[in-house]
């Protein structure tokens, strides 16, 4: 593979990567949020796969291809469930607006730009200088997690942070040992697992996973 | 120089002559996809020709501004057609107005036709003329903001020098940050030409009228310049998108008249092509609330800083 | 030349504010003698910026260090500027204040208010810059309070105008003694000379920053302008909203460019923040407004703001080693100063002409003025289009200079600079977008269409020196639009004063060029072309035109339509203020007030909706609660008894020697 | 996708052009130049006519491939297309819709309500028929009249 189109490639995902990332906080429907989330998976394996090739590495490239199933494939065909199985179809109202939430995500392009700048410094390649990228996906999802309601927006901005913390490994480190990667996406499905059956309890028991209504659990 | 000119003089006449052609082609492909059979491409210039002969009326208490909405708003259209690079990046007056400038010739024409629409004093021409101005307001920064993500590639926001560039580099339109500016700016293209899911060009129910309301009090001639000036601003716009990410065939400065000829063919293509999948998008979505328009330009601009982000991100 | 074209001035200011006490056709006299005052001042910043310096110390008209002067090319454009602006508004004010705010003692004010003004960017010494800065503050505060026995808002404003500009007064007075202080002598040669320490510098500039911005009305010390300048009389608002803002402006310039050198990046940053911060601020309170003096002294927060942008930019870009864009910056900035001195005298004189004509300043009360005002329509209709910066206007030019250099100056400007210069871009084109909705708003809504009340049935057009004012102002507007190639290379030996070793910024003809990066406009060419193309469909409509019949409005067939059933501003702004609710937090309240019989029959139904400026709900109010509930614990100690107060004399002086003792 | 393969499996629905019956074209309507825009004015209609004139402009009989076409206002239109016997509280609305029409201007009256009142006929709140209040330049009869009827007649407006 050529230098300049193993750069252009590793942009695109990057910037597919990215986009899918910021773009959850635009749709309100669930489903559609999912998708999103499959979206950003693939392009997480398609950027893993490209780093692979560049490398000559077939161990890489086959990691991406497992990352891309399971975060492309997998996860949201398990959300998918969980979204058929009853409850909410839409983010209604978010506790940060759609606009507004929008203009934050930029903001935070640029500050994830700005702060990750002595990180690229160390090692300019063009696989790092898209880690503000990553960052920019980790910041957002925390953000998915802080400003939305419904519990599968939360997982959806949980698992964004876990998408951008692998890509930012592969971009810096040439990706993290296997055994991690899998101990880490077990952990993951365990999450998800359990939120599932947690929700569908709570449904079960109280007819919604609104979080804020959550707050009287603890009482 | 002379090819200039030329070029300057062949595409201001292709865009006059030509936009209601495209308004009437993107009303066919909508007709097809309805089922139905459609009026044909030319529907829009018999509508033009009976409008000037009709009567032109000066409703009661209305004044100049009424009457000088329409001319300057027809005017700006046709000073933009001959700045933007259509056919030839080598207008004279490409020197005169750029990107910038562009925009703000192209919100003039629409401040215009907002102040048209207040000085009747009706309640519709003041809530078309308030919807159109919140919109504008709105659409602004995302438009300056991938102005200024094309922009630094080049060292220029001039429009010429833009698409000299990505012809001699073609490869640069594939990167995020073009991409990212092009969704932008065709989120804003959508908007400003008043096209389904901002405002629908079509519609009876003055309620959700954005554009039309403004123009309800308009007939004969000075209606027909709004329609063709909308049409050429339209137009326009498709093609100053094509010209900005797919510039193949624009005659440079260098180009002989065969050069000239066959950027005129091809820009006619490129503009059909948008136009018809724009048409063809429209059938498949639905006009958005009024307050829902601010989030779509929020997306948009969210997009452009993205654009001007990842310009430098992954420079 | 300079010099004794300033030395006229001054007299003359001095002269028509001694015969306006004296003589007995005050407007007359004072209006004339303050527009040759202003036309000799701008002569002499003219010269200024041509390169005829002028230094002067006369050592016996102030105690201890005498009054100094100076003209260089930056206090010359200042200079210029304000002196048209007084022109223009002096001339108006003959006819405006024959009828109405024509008492003797605001009659002499504003001769010694443009005079103070004059002075300030002519000041060559710390004590002579803040006397001149003294007695421009208390000239105008007399000037706002002049209508202050008609309307009880009047004083309001006159408190807050008052506290909020000796509090600046305080700012700039210990930064520049400071700055004084630390380089041995008080003449600007002499602090231009000294190299104080980094702390003392940033303690300067912060000084200094908080006080002139507080006198160009920048967020968030703006609290004092959108009052101030609507009750002042309409020609000294426009002189106030046009000429006296700019001096903050100047004051930033002067001492963070010229007597500083510059500083550090984040210097520049909190400036360009400000500015960012004022001119979406106000802009945003301009587009609600209702008021029209009062949508114009937020506009001018927003145009302040944008050439704080500027400002701050270019301090920015010199900081970071780029001369090129910190050059193009400070004279995008110094050409918006002028443009909106320009259209804002003209907004301001022609809304006083509304005020005068109809008693009202409510843009919802108005309308219709365009039968009855025809030349103030037109006149108002050219400052507008100017301000919603559009291009044959003349603040676009200055807005597309100022975006030009954020543009360029982005690969060289480093991590700060790749984030912030874009946010500024957005920040810019927002305000400029809001601004077109403003401006649309103020003329559709009060010029055109039916009048809304009888008040404004009843408008005619005002004396001929009031058009004759607005007309000045108009035609340096169109000047100014058409004619960057001449304005812009003007202001290069001003540029030079702030950032020294820059080049000339822009050429050209007909087209205007800028000096080492690729970017040409002409507005003059747009205009042409605009104007050709009217004229072609003009000619094309006459072949098939039929004559215009005059006909009902379209009412639905129901009608007649009134004019209660227009669009007001406060519906025209409404979208608007429901995207940004977040930030205007707009409050309403729906009174119902029931029958006695049932309560499912509703007698009344009252609506009530504001748009309260909410920093100075955030801010202000809790502190001046603070300070009353302070002052109401003070009451306590002071309970009459004299013995008392002599104690607390005591205490303090047995204190102060105490501690005395203790430290030395 | 759906909506896409729907589109593709229905294809055209309008029907074949009929042939256009040979009427006599009224003079005005020779300066249209085969475009017609019409504004609808219901003046006391059953309702029946607007359900006819619905399907005249859908896609089975599709009248505007004629250059027919319905507008939000009467300033941009050619004709008024006028349904119902005209009401009292009418009879002001549709005078003053037809001043503000532009010339060269023409009224259809569309259904036996138009035309004569039909069974509307001498009730208390019909002030009579179309053309006692405004000029009428062409009839379509019919209760309600069908969309080939609507249609043939703005064809003869039109001239296609």
């Amino acid at each position: 593979m050529s230098d300049s189109l193993y750069v252009q490639l590793l942009d695109l995902a990057c910037g597919a990567f990215l986009l899918a990332g910021v773009l959850v906080l635009w749709r309100r429907e669930l489903a559609a949020i999912v998708w999103l989330f499959a979206l950003q998976g693939a392009s997480l394996g398609a950027l893993v796969v490209v780093l692979g090739l560049h490398q000559g590495d077939a161990e890489t490239v086959a990691v991406g291809v497992g990352v891309g199933a399971l975060r492309a494939g997998l996860l949201p065909y398990m959300m998918r469930r969980a979204l058929a199985a009853g409850g909410e179809k839409r983010e209604t109202q978010p506790i940060v607006n759609v606009p507004t939430s929008l203009v934050v995500a930029a903001v935070l392009a640029l500050l994830a730009y700005a702060v990750s700048q002595p990180l690229v410094r160390l090692a300019p390649s063009p696989a790092t200088h898209a880690v503000p990228v990553t960052l920019t996906v980790l910041l957002v999802g925390f953000f998915v997690l802080v400003s939305r309601r419904r519990a599968l927006s939360q997982v959806v901005g949980f698992l964004l942070m876990d998408n951008a913390i692998t890509a930012t490994a592969f971009l810096t480190a040439g990706g993290v040992p296997l055994v991690v990667e899998l101990g880490v996406t077990l952990d993951v499905l365990l999450a998800v697992l359990v939120l599932q059956i947690l929700t569908a309890r709570m449904r079960a028991t109280f007819g919604g996973t609104d979080l804020d209504e959550l707050r009287e659990l603890h009482d | 120089m002379v090819i200039g000119v030329v070029g300057a003089v062949v595409q201001v006449v292709l865009v006059v002559v030509g936009a209601p052609l495209l308004v009437g082609l993107m009303r066919q492909v909508r007709a097809r996809m309805e089922g139905r059979v459609g009026a044909g491409v030319l529907q829009p210039w018999r509508d033009l020709r009976k409008l000037l002969r009709k009567e032109p009326i000066a409703p009661h208490g209305t004044g100049w501004v009424f009457r000088a909405a329409p001319l300057l708003l027809a005017a700006t259209a046709v000073v933009v057609a001959s700045v933007v690079p259509l056919v030839t990046t080598a207008s004279p007056l490409d020197g005169a107005a750029d990107l910038f400038a562009v925009t703000a010739l192209l919100a003039l024409g629409s401040v215009a036709l907002a102040l048209g629409g207040l000085d009747t004093g009706t309640a519709f021409g003041g809530m078309g003329a308030s919807r159109e101005v919140t919109v504008l307001a709105l659409v602004e920064p995302t438009i300056l903001v991938s102005v200024f993500a094309l922009s630094v590639r080049v060292g220029s926001t001039n429009l010429g020098a833009i698409v000299e560039s990505t012809v001699a580099d073609p490869m640069s339109v594939i990167s995020p940050a073009s991409l990212l500016a092009a969704v932008a700016l065709a989120v804003v293209t959508i908007a400003e030409t008043g096209r389904i899911p901002v405002d629908n060009p079509s519609t009876h129910l003055e309620l959700t009228m954005i554009h039309e309301a403004m123009v309800l009090e308009y007939s004969g001639p000075d209606l027909a310049l709004i329609e063709w000036a909308s049409a050429i601003r339209l137009s326009v716009l498709l093609g100053l998108l094509a010209g900005l990410f797919a510039p193949w065939g624009i005659a440079t400065a260098g180009a002989g008249l065969g050069a000239l000829a066959l950027a005129a063919v091809l820009a006619v293509a490129k503009i059909a092509l948008l136009g018809t999948l724009l048409a063809a998008g429209e059938v498949f979505m639905a006009k958005l609330r009024l307050f829902r328009i601010p989030e779509l330009l929020a997306g948009s601009f969210l997009m452009a800083l993205l654009a001007v982000a990842a310009s430098f991100f992954l420079a | 030349m300079s010099g004794t074209l300033l030395a006229a001035a001054l007299a003359v200011c001095l002269a028509a504010a001694l015969a306006a006490l004296a003589l007995p056709s005050r407007p007359a006299v004072a209006g004339t003698g303050t527009a040759l005052a202003g036309g000799l001042g701008a002569a002499a910043g003219v010269a200024a910026l041509a390169g005829h310096g002028w230094q002067a110390w006369l050592p016996g008209l102030l105690p201890l260090t005498g009054v100094r002067l100076a003209l260089d090319p930056l206090g010359g454009a200042f200079l210029a500027v304000t002196g048209a602006v007084a022109a223009c508004a002096a001339v108006y004010g003959i006819g405006y204040t024959r009828h109405g705010s024509g008492g003797r003692v605001p009659q002499a004010t504003t001769p010694l208010f443009v005079g103070a003004m004059l002075t300030v960017p002519a000041a060559a010494s710390v004590g002579t810059f803040l006397l001149a800065w003294e007695l421009m503050a208390i000239t105008s505060l007399v000037l706002v309070l002049a209508d202050h026995a008609r309307r009880d808002r009047v004083r309001e404003a006159g408190l807050w105008y008052a506290v909020m500009t000796h509090l600046g007064f305080v700012a700039i007075l210990a930064g520049l003694v400071g700055f004084a202080a630390a380089a041995g002598g008080e003449t600007f040669d002499q602090l231009r000379a000294a190299e104080p320490e980094p702390g003392v510098r940033s303690a300067v500039f912060i000084a200094t920053l908080l006080g002139f911005a507080s006198k160009a009305g920048i967020v968030p010390l703006h609290v004092w302008l959108p009052r101030a300048h609507p009750e002042a009389p309409s020609h000294v608002s426009a002189l106030m909203s046009a000429a006296m803002v700019n001096m903050g402006v100047y004051g930033v310039v002067r001492v963070g460019f010229d007597l500083l050198h510059g500083g550090p990046r984040w210097w520049w940053l909190v400036v360009l923040g400000l500015g960012a911060l004022s001119a979406l601020y106000g802009i945003l309170q301009a587009a609600v407004a209702s008021d029209l003096k009062r949508l114009l002294g937020y506009s001018t927060t927003e145009n302040m703001g944008l050439v704080l942008i500027g400002v701050g930019a270019a301090g920015f870009f010199a900081a970071s080693g780029l001369p090129g864009p910190a050059a193009l910056a400070i004279a995008a900035a110094l050409l918006h100063v002028v443009n909106h001195a320009a259209f804002k005298t003209l907004l301001f004189l022609a809304a006083g002409s509304v005020l005068h004509a109809t008693g009202t300043r409510d843009l919802d009360a108005l309308g219709g003025l365009r039968a009855r005002m025809p030349y103030t329509t037109a006149l108002f209709a050219v400052g507008a289009l100017a301000a919603s910066a559009l291009p044959p206007g003349n603040a676009f030019v200055s807005e597309w200079l100022l975006l030009q250099s954020l543009v360029h100056s982005l690969p060289a400007s480093g991590v700060a600079g790749a984030v912030a210069m874009p946010l500024a871009v957005a920040v810019i084109a927002l305000s400029a977008g809001l601004a077109m909705a403003t401006f649309v708003k103020a003329f559709g809504v009060g010029f055109l269409a039916k009048a809304r009340t009888p008040d404004a049935e009843r408008a005619t057009e005002g004396p001929p020196t009031m058009l004759a004012g607005m007309g000045a102002a108009a035609l340096a507007c169109l000047l100014l639009t058409v004619l960057p190639t001449l304005t812009v290379p003007a202001l290069t030996a001003a540029v030079a004063v702030a950032v020294p070793g820059a080049g000339p910024v822009a050429e050209g003809d007909l087209t205007l060029r800028l000096a080492g990066i690729s970017g040409t406009i002409s507005p003059l060419l747009i205009l042409l072309a605009l104007i050709a193309v009217v004229a072609a469909l003009l000619a094309g409509l006459r072949l098939t035109w039929r004559r215009r019949r005059a006909a009902r409005l379209w009412d639905c067939g129901g009608g007649p339509m009134t004019p209660r059933m227009e669009y007001t501003a406060t519906s025209f702004a409404e979208p608007l203020q429901r995207v940004f609710d977040n930030v205007l937090a707009p409050e309403s309240d729906v009174d119902v007030t029931p029958l006695a019989e049932s309560a499912y029959l509703v007698e009344r139904v009252r609506f009530q909706a504001a748009v309260p400026d909410r920093i100075e709900r955030r801010l202000y109010e809790p502190v001046l609660a603070a300070v009353a509930a302070v002052g109401r614990a003070a009451t306590r100690l002071a309970d009459g008894s004299v013995h008392r107060y002599l104690g607390y004399g005591f205490c303090a002086l047995t204190g102060i020697l105490i501690v005395l003792a203790v430290m030395w | 996708m759906s909506l896409w393969r729907k589109i593709v499996k229905t294809g055209r629905v309008a029907e074949p052009a009929p042939e256009r019956e040979p009427t006599e074209i009224p003079d005005k309507a020779a300066e249209l130049g085969g475009s017609l825009q019409i504004r609808h004015v219901d003046a006391g209609s059953c309702n029946g006519c607007e359900v006819e004139i619905a399907a005249a402009f859908g896609p089975v009989h599709d009248a505007e491939r004629y250059g027919a076409r319905l507008v939000a206002s009467p300033r941009h239109a050619d004709a008024l297309l006028v349904t119902g016997p005209v009401t009292r509280n009418m009879k002001t609305a549709l005078r003053r819709t037809y001043e503000a029409v532009p010339e060269p201007r023409m009224v259809v009256a569309l259904g036996d309500c138009a035309r004569d009142c039909g069974i509307f006929k001498g009730a208390y709140g019909v002030v009579g028929a179309v053309s006692d209040v405004v000029p009428v330049d062409v009839e379509v009869p019919g209760c309600p009249p069908p969309p080939e009827a609507i249609v043939a007649a703005l064809r003869g407006l039109t001239g296609r």
